[in-house]
């Protein structure tokens, strides 16, 4: 082996080194990077336990284009000053609330600004379900590491051509 | 183009490129209150729209302000606002440049440069307020109360103004003075009829408008409601549509939009309205009734000590037959025929005069002229004549409570008016008031309280202005921008922008009804700004005593709340909204229904800022006789007033002798004798010998009186009729390129006796030959990044001439010539 | 070693023969997709095809000339072979 | 140091002598060139730093000189192969040491023309919209259609009639042999091979006429398709061609001047073919003019206002210089040199080749920038003034086109060799009985 | 389905210009820096045309706005190599920016010159980035851009009349340009809709297009001064 590296060593040499590169290229763009949220947000005991439904809290989801990333406000109408459970995550919460500062949540789902999306549209005009796209997070006991479904135009396009809906340019490209 | 081929011969080389990657865009960062980005970043884009008055010209326009999670983004007319019904001009929209300036001053300033030396450091409030109060206290305790002087370049009649006056007069000085001052444009009609008033015009049910150079849709008081009249007019059915002749030097956007356009030679506009009055009496044409019965000094008339004076008419008939006329304006004799029957046999007709009527050294008997037109077809009071508003039922601010150290401030002769006693007739002469400061007369300005406006860049004698304000120990200027004349205060209190403050406005001149806009903040000021406002109120406070007592009021927004809690007692006009327009409200009142009851004030305050203002579109009835308010009641071709206060002049000068009336009349750069003076007659303008053409200046809606030269969009759209951004230009009749070799596109240099500028040369026969006509707003020597060093400012080559009746700038009275500049 | 080169060589051509086909096929390819694209938006996918039908059966034949030098030389190369062999 | 390759005793040792003696000139053309192309390099390398405000152009006139010279390259291309196609064709016996020289311009001029579109593009990092969602309908993917065509097609056609040469440097042996003999598909000169080498050919020169006059005529529909006053017109597509063939000739002849000096091919290259090539020139610059004079005409004639404006303005505006320019350069130049015979020396056609060459670039800013400088709207007029970024763009241009040029002479006989020795061995007998077949009486010779 | 058109009057038309200023606020357009704007680059998605007719001094000065016209028959779409302008079955010419390669063909096309190009990345100072319109996105170096006859004000009208399953009012949707005119020259509407203002005024004696002869059908319609 040794006198074989010897030997070729320029040949090891490149060979090795492009396997490095590789890798590298590998962990950048082969693995979806995750989100982490400032809070383990269990949507499952929200909805459960608590039996919300998502426009409890995502208030605009029927009525504005974007659906509203719940925060302090909303969130203190419930969680008052003693916890419900014993969960750390709850403390954060309360935490959060008591200093009146806003919960800096990590936008998972997101499309780029030429492009116009509503909630509205979808929701309230077209009759989706939530779960269409964000997938059923009534079972997510941690808030989604990336989105379920990812808001690109070709998915885009598919959903539209499937529902026989518009894919003209101008409906979405602003 | 043909320099342009040489160019590109030249230009193998290629320096065009490198300038390209040289200087690319207009980039600059300066640190933005990071709430809003953040706001802006992960907003819900929640969508609002709070109604305010515009503050970019005096127009005084309703707007509606679009807020995306309560940062404008978006400005359009408010469209129940009646003086502009949802319409707007160019500047209007750029107003968020405004707000968003990356120039704005952001703190008090104190300057620790030489004047102008643009050198300043920051100044924390207190310490700027005490400083200011402690030199008011001094000033107060040694008697030189008057030796403070207030300059308000806002030239809107809100309530700001009343405001600072009220400060003033309590301080006990008798200098506040609005420059531009729009008494000033009223002095013809006071020396007529008596009344400060500029009246309102009723083109609705006029058949034919004669406008000698008046510019209403570009330059006059409120463009954009003259706007709205004229598309009234053009909604109309063909046989009832109004007749526009537009008479001006220039094919103003009122002249393109006019049914015809007369060129007349600048300054001789009274001489063609003398014409026009010499065919209407000589045909008849004229409303013998009225004359007869509600005007004087229109025959020859004999006074009490058996004198017979010249009247009117044989003034007229006497020296103004066409021939002579045409001689003068370059008006064809045919042509003057023409209009005048037209003006007398379509009545009822209206004839308007002002901007390019106005602007010269015989702007007064021009406009005096003019508006005799009117009372020999008898417009007054009566469908289509014109018509003075009646004032709005807010509250006054209560009385001035004047210390013996106020009394005796303002006992003290005004220093802004030629002569060191006040000459009654006009309001202000930056003129008089800088040669005044400069030689100490009567008594030297040691404080001069700067707001808004920027008389080093408007005015013709900026080099003696600029002196005066170096003279000055303290000036201070109430500002959001450093304009030229800022960087003369030693103190700059930052103002908060339109958008950011509370104000109120009524009655815009010539708008022809009555109303009430209520400017409010949109946004929270960006900056640690204050409303000039508050800070009078404040600095009343450290005075205290009855400075204090005489602003009575914790802030502004409360004085505004007192202003309009009348309003709302007195039960008037409507709070604007929708279905309220005039003839609808007319018919309801009437009917004796009181229109909107409303349960309380808070909530007829709640109504009025949420729908921007509030109107009484019905006209009060008074007779022909309330009108004038003369010595004779009468409409006076022969102004009494006029004659009594040139004699007060006389006696001044000691007797009432021949060589001191001259003395006096020479003094007022008067070259008519005897009766004359004191009837409308043309007035030669100043002869310049070698300086062939003529050169007028004019406003575009995209930037008036250069305030708008700081937001680039404007900048862009300067000459968006001629396709020039960011750059000043001169129109040029294609005759008269050709006798100097001029070709369209080519540079020039435009010389007067006072100085030269370069300038691009637009040739097109929209100006009458001789005539060069250049926009004015450019030029900027400061103000920002954006004005600075972009085209040039024609009142720099302006010879520093003045209406001596009423003290407005000759904008149109310098003779120059022009030359290839090469 | 000679035999070794001319081994590679030959591989060399080969490849380069087929890297031209690949080329022609990816024109033709690529202009299906397009007319596919018009016809699916409705954007005037009568134009497209009336260009696919001369550029696709040019590239063909430019293909096919090829082709055929490459095969005529070898062919006859083999010939060669076998006359010098007997 | 490899031993020294025998070539002297050839018979056509001049043809070799390029290849295998290396000049200093060689080294310091080459790399004078190189530094100019690493210039307009950089030059477009800060073009797509800043974007395309570094160019002249501006909102009105949108096009300028990438569009100028992509036409103006894609022209000169249509020298080689076309004029070598048809001379084949016509079995012209004096074409044997032009065709070689005429295909090599194609190939390298092609393949610059055909990269100008991109230099042109305001986004060339997307420029593979065009394959994921390009639109046939535009006469923009005609073009890359048609191009891709024709630079296939004369590449192959370039390359075809080289195999018997390269067959003789491989068999030359030398650094190299590897090379020559992966290039030369095994040749080796056999009756079988020939026949295949030649109906190849044959069928070739006949497909490429259709495409090479196809492409300019596609590219002139760029212009035509619109609605711009000066280029809706049906004239522009045989325009376009003959302005490419005339050009493409003037470029022929100018190198062929050129390589005789350099490579002493005055043996090979003898008066007779410049005579016969310029007096083609003569008869392009004819058609060339009439053709310019009716478009003209037309428009004149017809004299519909939009119309009459540019003409007016290509007149008397501020590129009458260059309109003027266009006219003497490319008529009234080269009429005079070549149609008196005194003038048509070398060094006469050479003038009238140069003068050409400009006149047609000129031609072609006529073309595109006078009808975009006058919008239909009354909007003011606009003026191009080309920018550093783009004259250095367009000289590297040539550059690129001059070392390709050098380089092929490096590496393969500018005169085909074979084609030379045929033209000996049978050349003569064959045009004799070819005579012989045109003239009356029985068939002769033939068997 | 319905066919948006505008209609100019240039009876009413006084020229202020505040049709240019709306739309450039509206559109968060870019402003190019001086030296740029003498270069001819300013970026003006409705223009203001200019036409001296007669001689002095009975002059007679024709001005008019001039947005993109929205051909029915479009030169510009046809030449597109990449389907980055296009004709919607609403009628409306899109530009979609992040499919344009910048090759610049449809400005050339088009016989109105109503297309701008992005010559270099427009720059704004930071303060101005605040009060960019949301519902508009910004352009990039080297994109035609043009007027859009404010289609995403259609996106949210849309929304609004089907969340209440009606049609879509007349002057519901209507451009900046259109809305802040101070003479209410501008009508803007559905040419399908009978009872549009729109669809009437077109049909009034002074209705022209711009070029009619070039059969490209703007669908934006000027109605003549009265004389």
């Amino acid at each position: 082996m040794r006198k074989f590296i010897k030997h070729n060593f320029r040949l090891f040499v490149i060979a090795s080194s492009a396997i490095f590169v590789l890798m590298i290229v590998w962990t950048v763009f082969g693995t979806r990077h995750t989100i982490v949220q400032p809070i383990e947000y269990n949507h499952k005991i929200h909805v459960e336990e608590a039996d919300l439904i998502c426009i409890d809290c995502h208030l605009s989801v029927e009525t504005m284009s974007s659906a509203m990333i719940p925060n302090i406000e909303i969130c203190q109408e419930c969680h008052s000053d003693e916890p419900f459970t014993d969960s750390p995550e709850e403390i954060k919460l309360l935490k959060y609330i008591e200093e009146e500062e806003h919960i800096p949540w990590q936008k998972i789902y997101s499309v780029p600004d030429h492009v116009y999306f509503s909630h509205r549209r979808h929701v309230s005009i077209g009759d989706l379900e939530c779960s269409n796209c964000h997938g059923n997070v009534e079972e997510l006991e941690s808030p989604a590491p990336y989105p379920s479904w990812e808001p690109t135009m070709d998915n885009c396009i598919d959903c539209h051509k499937q529902y026989k809906v518009t894919f003209d340019c101008l409906s979405c490209h602003r | 183009m043909e320099i342009k081929r040489r160019e590109f011969l030249k230009l193998l080389g290629g320096v065009s490129g490198a300038v390209a990657i040289g200087t690319y865009g207009c980039n600059q960062v300066i640190d933005v209150p990071e709430r809003l980005i953040e706001l802006a970043k992960k907003g819900l884009g929640i969508e609002t729209w709070k109604n305010t008055i515009c503050g970019q010209c005096p127009a005084g326009c309703g707007i509606k302000v679009r807020l995306v999670d309560d940062i404008p983004v978006y400005i359009k007319g408010n469209p129940l606002y009646p003086v502009n019904q949802g319409g707007m001009c160019p500047s209007g929209h750029s107003a968020l440049e405004v707000l968003f300036n990356p120039d704005r001053i952001k703190e008090p300033l104190k300057r620790i440069g030489i004047p102008g030396s643009n050198k300043w450091e920051p100044l924390s409030w207190e310490e700027a307020l005490q400083k200011i109060a402690d030199f008011l206290i001094k000033q107060r305790r040694n008697n030189k109360s008057h030796q403070v002087a207030f300059l308000d370049g806002s030239e809107q009649n809100s309530l700001m103004s009343e405001h600072i006056a009220q400060f003033m007069k309590a301080y006990g000085s008798p200098n506040y003075y609005q420059y531009p001052s729009v008494k000033n444009d009223s002095v013809p009609y006071l020396l007529l009829q008596g009344t400060q008033q500029i009246p309102s015009y009723d083109f609705l049910n006029t058949k034919y408008v004669l406008s000698f150079g008046s510019n209403f849709l570009e330059e006059g008081y409120s463009p954009i409601y003259y706007t709205k009249l004229y598309t009234h007019l053009k909604e109309l059915t063909e046989k009832k549509r109004t007749r526009f002749v537009q008479i001006d030097s220039r094919m103003s956007l009122t002249a393109i939009n006019a049914d015809r356009w007369i060129p007349i030679r600048p300054g001789t506009y009274g001489a063609l309205a003398l014409g026009v009055a010499y065919i209407l009496i000589r045909e008849e044409l004229y409303d013998n009734e009225f004359v007869s019965k509600h005007t004087f000094g229109f025959e020859d008339w004999v006074d009490n000590e058996g004198y017979t004076h010249l009247g009117f008419k044989s003034n007229v008939i006497g020296n103004y037959y066409p021939e002579q006329v045409s001689k003068i304006t370059g008006v064809p004799g045919e042509t003057i025929l023409e209009i005048a029957r037209e003006l007398g046999n379509n009545k009822p007709s209206l004839v308007l005069g002002d901007q390019g009527s106005a602007d010269n050294t015989n702007g007064t008997y021009s406009q005096m002229a003019i508006h005799s037109l009117n009372a020999l077809l008898g417009n007054f009071g009566k469908e289509g004549g014109l018509y003075f508003t009646d004032q709005p039922p807010l509250a006054e601010l209560p009385r001035v409570q004047e210390d013996e150290l106020a009394v005796k401030g303002n006992s003290q002769p005004p220093i802004g008016c030629t002569y060191n006693t006040s000459f009654k007739i006009m309001d202000f002469s930056i003129n008089s008031f800088t040669k005044n400061i400069l030689s100490d007369n009567p008594y030297p300005v040691s404080v001069l309280f700067l707001y808004k406006g920027n008389p080093l860049f408007n005015a013709l004698n900026h080099h003696d202005l600029a002196e005066a304000l170096k003279k000055i120990p303290l000036v201070i200027s109430f500002d959001s921008f450093l304009t030229e004349t800022s960087e003369y205060a030693d103190i700059i209190l930052p103002d908060h922008t339109f958008l950011e403050k509370w104000d109120e406005y009524s009655n815009i001149p010539s708008v022809g009804f009555n109303h009430v806009g209520i400017q409010q903040p949109v946004i929270e000021p960006l900056f640690d700004t204050r409303n000039s406002a508050n800070i009078l109120i404040e600095l009343g406070d450290k005075i205290g005593g009855t400075v204090s007592g005489s602003l009575p009021f914790e802030n502004f927004e409360k004085e505004i709340k007192f202003r309009v809690e009348k309003i709302y007692r007195s039960g008037e006009g409507a709070i604007i909204s929708e279905g309220l327009k005039g003839d609808w409200l007319e018919y309801l009142q009437q009917r004796g229904w009181q229109v909107g009851r409303y349960n309380s004030f808070d909530e007829f305050w709640k109504l009025i800022t949420k729908h921007g203002g509030w109107w009484n579109p019905i006209k009060k009835e008074k007779g022909i006789k309330n009108i004038f308010k003369t010595s004779s009641g009468k409409f006076e071709f022969y102004s009494q007033l006029l004659k009594e206060w040139t004699d007060e002049l006389v006696l001044m000068k000691g007797n009432d002798s021949h060589q001191n009336r001259e003395l006096v009349l020479s003094e007022l750069n008067i070259n008519a004798r005897g009766d004359q003076v004191y009837l409308p007659h043309y007035e030669a303008v100043p002869v310049d010998e070698h300086m062939p053409l003529y050169l007028t200046t004019y406003k575009l809606l995209t930037n008036r009186n250069g305030q708008s030269s700081n937001q680039p969009m404007m900048q862009e759209m300067f000459g968006y009729t001629s396709h020039q951004s960011w750059n000043t230009w001169a129109e040029i009749h294609p005759a008269t390129a050709k006798d100097y070799g001029i070709s369209n596109e080519d540079y020039i240099w435009v010389e007067s006796s006072t100085g030269s500028i370069k300038l691009k040369a637009i040739v097109n026969p929209v100006v009458m030959p001789n005539v060069v006509a250049i926009p004015f707003g450019l030029g900027h020597t400061s103000f920002g990044r954006y004005a600075k060093g972009h085209g040039v400012n024609p009142n720099s080559v302006m010879k520093n001439l003045y209406d001596s009746l009423n003290g407005n700038p000759a904008l149109q009275a310098t003779k120059i010539t022009i030359s290839l500049a090469t | 070693m000679n035999s070794m080169q001319n081994k590679i060589i030959a591989m060399a051509q080969l490849v380069s023969f087929l890297a031209m086909w690949i080329f022609v096929i990816g024109i033709i390819i690529w202009i299906i997709n397009l007319i596919s694209i018009s016809v699916e938006l409705q954007d005037a996918p009568g134009v497209s095809l009336g260009i696919s039908l001369v550029a696709i059966p040019v590239f063909i034949t430019l293909a096919c000339i090829l082709t055929y030098a490459y095969f005529g030389f070898k062919k006859n190369t083999s010939n060669l072979k076998n006359h010098s062999e007997d | 140091m490899p031993k020294k390759i025998q070539y002297e005793n050839e018979l056509d040792a001049p043809l070799f002598r390029p290849i295998y003696e290396t000049g200093k000139g060689f080294y310091i053309t080459v790399g004078i060139l190189m530094l100019i192309i690493l210039w307009a390099l950089i030059m477009y390398i800060t073009q797509i730093w800043f974007g395309l405000g570094v160019t002249g152009m501006n909102q009105t006139i949108t096009w300028g000189f990438y569009i100028i010279n992509f036409v103006f390259f894609i022209g000169i291309s249509h020298a080689g192969t076309l004029i070598s196609a048809i001379l084949r064709l016509s079995r012209a016996e004096w074409r044997r040491p032009i065709t070689r020289m005429a295909e090599v311009i194609t190939a390298i001029v092609l393949a610059i023309g055909g990269l100008h579109p991109i230099l042109d593009l305001g986004r060339p990092d997307r420029v593979l919209n065009i394959f994921t969602s390009g639109r046939l309908q535009s006469p923009l993917l005609w073009d890359v259609t048609s191009i891709t065509a024709y630079f296939t097609a004369s590449t192959v056609y370039l390359y075809l009639p080289m195999i018997p040469d390269i067959a003789k440097l491989r068999d030359k042996g030398g650094k190299l042999t590897w090379f020559y003999s992966f290039l030369s598909w095994g040749w080796q000169g056999t009756e079988h091979q020939k026949k295949v080498l030649n109906r190849a050919i044959s069928i070739l020169m006949i497909m490429v006429i259709p495409i090479a006059i196809s492409v300019h005529t596609v590219i002139s529909y760029i212009f035509s398709m619109t609605l711009q006053p000066g280029w809706h017109s049906t004239i522009f597509g045989p325009y376009f061609v003959v302005g490419a063939i005339f050009s493409g000739i003037a470029v022929l002849l100018i190198l062929m001047i050129v390589s005789r000096k350099v490579f002493h091919l005055e043996d090979y290259l003898k008066k007779i073919h410049f005579q016969y090539l310029s007096t083609l020139l003569l008869i392009m610059a004819l058609l060339w003019f009439y053709f310019t004079f009716s478009e003209f005409l037309t428009g004149i004639f017809g004299s519909e206002p939009h119309e009459m404006e540019i003409i007016h303005y290509k007149f008397t505006g501020p590129y009458a210089l260059f309109f003027w320019g266009m006219l003497l350069l490319n008529f009234i130049i080269p009429v005079i040199i070549l149609s008196i015979k005194r003038f048509k020396t070398i060094t006469g056609i050479l003038i009238a080749s140069i003068a050409v060459v400009i006149g047609m670039w000129l031609e072609r800013l006529n073309i595109v920038v006078p009808s975009l400088a006058n919008p239909r709207m009354e909007l003011p007029i606009g003026i191009y003034i080309p920018s550093l970024v783009e004259w250095s763009l367009f000289l590297g241009g040539i550059a690129v086109f001059i070392l390709g040029f050098v380089l092929f002479s490096k590496f393969f006989p500018l005169i085909s060799i074979w084609e030379i020795e045929e033209g000996r061995e049978e050349g003569i007998k064959e045009v004799e009985e070819r005579v012989h077949s045109y003239l009356p009486g029985k068939e002769t010779g033939s068997k | 389905m319905p066919k948006w058109a505008m209609v100019i009057d240039l009876d009413k038309c006084t020229g202020c210009g505040d049709c240019i200023a709306a739309c450039k606020l509206e559109n968060n357009i870019a402003i190019v820096s001086p030296e740029e704007a003498n270069d001819g680059r300013v970026m003006f998605w409705m223009d203001m045309i200019t036409i001296y007719e007669g001689e002095y001094p009975n002059i007679r000065v024709k001005r008019f706005p001039k947005p993109c016209f929205h051909c029915d028959n479009p030169p510009c779409t046809k030449v597109c190599p990449v389907n980055a302008t296009y004709k919607n079955e609403e009628g409306l010419i899109g530009q979609i920016y992040h499919r344009c390669i910048g090759c610049r063909y449809c400005m050339v096309a088009c016989p109105y010159t109503a297309k701008v190009f992005n010559w270099l990345e427009p720059e704004w100072p930071d303060e101005f980035k605040n009060c960019f319109n949301p519902d508009v996105s910004l352009r990039m170096m080297g994109v035609v851009e043009k007027c859009s006859f404010c289609a995403h004000r259609l996106l949210k009208v849309k929304e609004d009349a089907d969340s209440d399953e009606r049609e879509i009012l007349d002057n519901e949707y209507l451009p900046a340009c259109s809305e802040s005119c101070p003479a209410n020259a501008i009508d803007f509407g559905d040419l399908e809709n009978k009872e549009s203002r729109v669809y009437n005024l077109s049909r009034s004696s002074r209705a022209y297009r711009e070029m009619e002869d070039l059969g490209t059908e703007p669908k934006v319609i000027y109605l003549q001064k009265r004389e």
